[in-house]
């Protein structure tokens, strides 16, 4: 069991509607602020989460995953500094902090809200009949009028597969996801991280692999040897080192 | 907060009048205490739209006299205004549907109906029952309405069949849903 | 009499909201002068059992909230109390950011949030209006919601004016940054 395994415990039991409310709690849990810093580091847990809802084919899995792509460039980046994102990229991870800052105060105020709800309420009269009974229709009380107002409430009928019930798999799985990021790093850094993604096959074990991976370089736990000028750099992993996620 | 405060939110919220021993009741006090909230409630009131109409056993807010005649203008408004895109909806799902929850139409409507069908109880066009369940109320067409649009069997209203087909579908799914 | 007395009387005769339009129309006066009329009524009412509930667009009277406590047994109803997490969410941002839009809100909370909103249109606890552009529906605060708050007015709950500097403050630091 190592630490990360821990951390998630709690965090498993919970459902989370959202990808930014999981990874709110993920940050607040560690009492931490919203940085780039902060976000990388709760990245291994917010990939662990997602992996175990797209195991249990959880519905909405791919609204997380989405968000796993940015926070892995941000990991990426913040471990790998000389990794070079496109423009659009750089948004999607300054956006992610912003996006984060404007769900926290709208969640915290929800917080207040739920306390307060039904707690004092204000009342309006109940409904008295009149005395005498009347009769007053209008214009619109014709059976042509209702007949086009029936049509109208019909067509407006909402479709019933709104409320987020049906178990589909994500349209794209945190496996492709890290095989794209894995291949661009790859290209840009030359390295072999796929030496070592052959040595597993679960694809939890890929994803925690390569995270990783990415904590072995920052740490300094990977001889790099430039074997010549213009050879790729080949990494070379100590097993003995490599955190056991699973 | 004086007893007044108490009896005036009382009698607001009821809307009708109410018997002096049940205002007692409700208030936890005497008969004798009522009066005097009575008392002082009516000189508070002055100032206002509202008075306290009192009769020997009963008590009831109502508007104040000098208003009466813009009330009766309002009403007469009232009466000249029509219900509505929201009201002819509102109508129709009960013409079709009913008798009808007030929890199928916001249902059927997607929004919350309450308001609407005071409106269309105030004005004749739907009448109220109590439900088998004794959850709420069902609503239906009233006689004069029924009367006037014409209507022997709900039967022969324009697509009936395929109307309450449709209905039926949705609510069911949503029975399903949850 | 004073404005403040049509106004009290008109929303007593009623008893369900009222369009601020409608209650100048009521009055034959402009829209200002119901403000005017509107501020002397809150202050007159300050020591009854009356407050006046005011959204961007309508007015209600309602029991003030001393006396919830001792209505709460007089009624009946059974309120339902809870919003669960989603529907706080919701609210809250159509609270201090509404009239808004489903696709803002769902941008803010990251989730879809057309089922919440239905829910939430049923209850009551929201009201939709066609956007100025035309394109689908714009969500704002209802009377019903107020009323389960407790408030007359959403400036008074109490961190409006915290949570609406931390939006300001947002905001502003997001404009430096372009």
């Amino acid at each position: 069991m190592s630490t990360a395994t821990n951390l998630n415990f709690s965090i498993k039991t919970e459902v989370f509607e959202g990808p930014l409310e999981l990874l709110l709690e993920l940050v607040e849990r560690r009492k931490f602020l919203i940085n780039d810093i902060s976000l990388a580091s709760v990245t291994d847990e917010y990939m662990q989460y997602v992996s175990d809802m797209q195991e249990e084919s959880l519905p909405n899995t791919s609204r997380f995953v989405a968000l796993a792509a940015t926070l892995l460039l941000l990991k990426s980046k913040s471990l790998l500094p000389v990794l070079e994102l496109t423009q659009d990229e750089e948004e999607s991870i300054d956006n992610l902090e912003e996006r984060l800052r404007l769900y926290q105060i709208y969640r915290d105020a929800a917080k207040n809200l739920m306390n307060q709800f039904g707690q004092t309420m204000l009342y309006e009269p109940l409904f008295a009949p009149p005395k005498e009974p009347l009769f007053l229709p209008d214009s619109l009380c014709t059976v042509e009028v209702l007949h086009a107002a029936i049509g109208e409430v019909v067509v407006q009928l909402p479709k019933t597969e709104e409320k987020p019930k049906a178990r589909v798999r994500p349209t794209i799985s945190l496996e492709e996801m890290i095989d794209k990021l894995q291949h661009r790093i790859e290209q840009q850094m030359k390295t072999r991280f796929s030496e070592l993604k052959q040595e597993v096959t679960e694809h939890k074990e890929v994803i925690v692999g390569f995270l990783a991976i990415l904590e072995l370089v920052k740490q300094g736990n990977v001889l790099v040897k430039q074997i010549s000028r213009f050879d790729d750099i080949e990494i070379e992993v100590e097993q003995t080192g490599v955190p056991n996620y699973h | 907060m004086g007893l007044d405060v108490y009896i005036e939110g009382l009698l607001f919220y009821k809307a009708v009048p109410m018997k002096k021993a049940a205002v007692a009741k409700a208030l936890g006090v005497k008969l004798e205490e009522v009066s005097a909230g009575v008392a002082a409630l009516k000189a508070r009131l002055n100032t206002g739209a509202l008075r306290l109409l009192e009769t020997d056993d009963t008590l009831q807010l109502v508007t104040a006299p000098e208003l009466s005649h813009f009330m009766e203008g309002v009403q007469k408004d009232e009466i000249r205004g029509d219900i509505g895109k929201a009201g002819a909806e509102t109508l129709a799902i009960i013409l079709y549907r009913g008798p009808v929850t007030r929890a199928e139409i916001d249902s059927i409507r997607g929004v919350n109906s309450s308001y609407i069908l005071r409106n269309l109880l105030i004005r004749g066009l739907i009448e109220r029952s109590s439900t088998k369940s004794g959850g709420g109320y069902a609503f239906s067409v009233s006689p004069p309405l029924l009367q006037h649009l014409g209507v022997t069997e709900k039967q022969h209203l324009p697509d009936y069949a395929r109307i309450l087909d449709q209905l039926e579908a949705f609510e069911t799914a949503q029975q399903a849903e949850t």
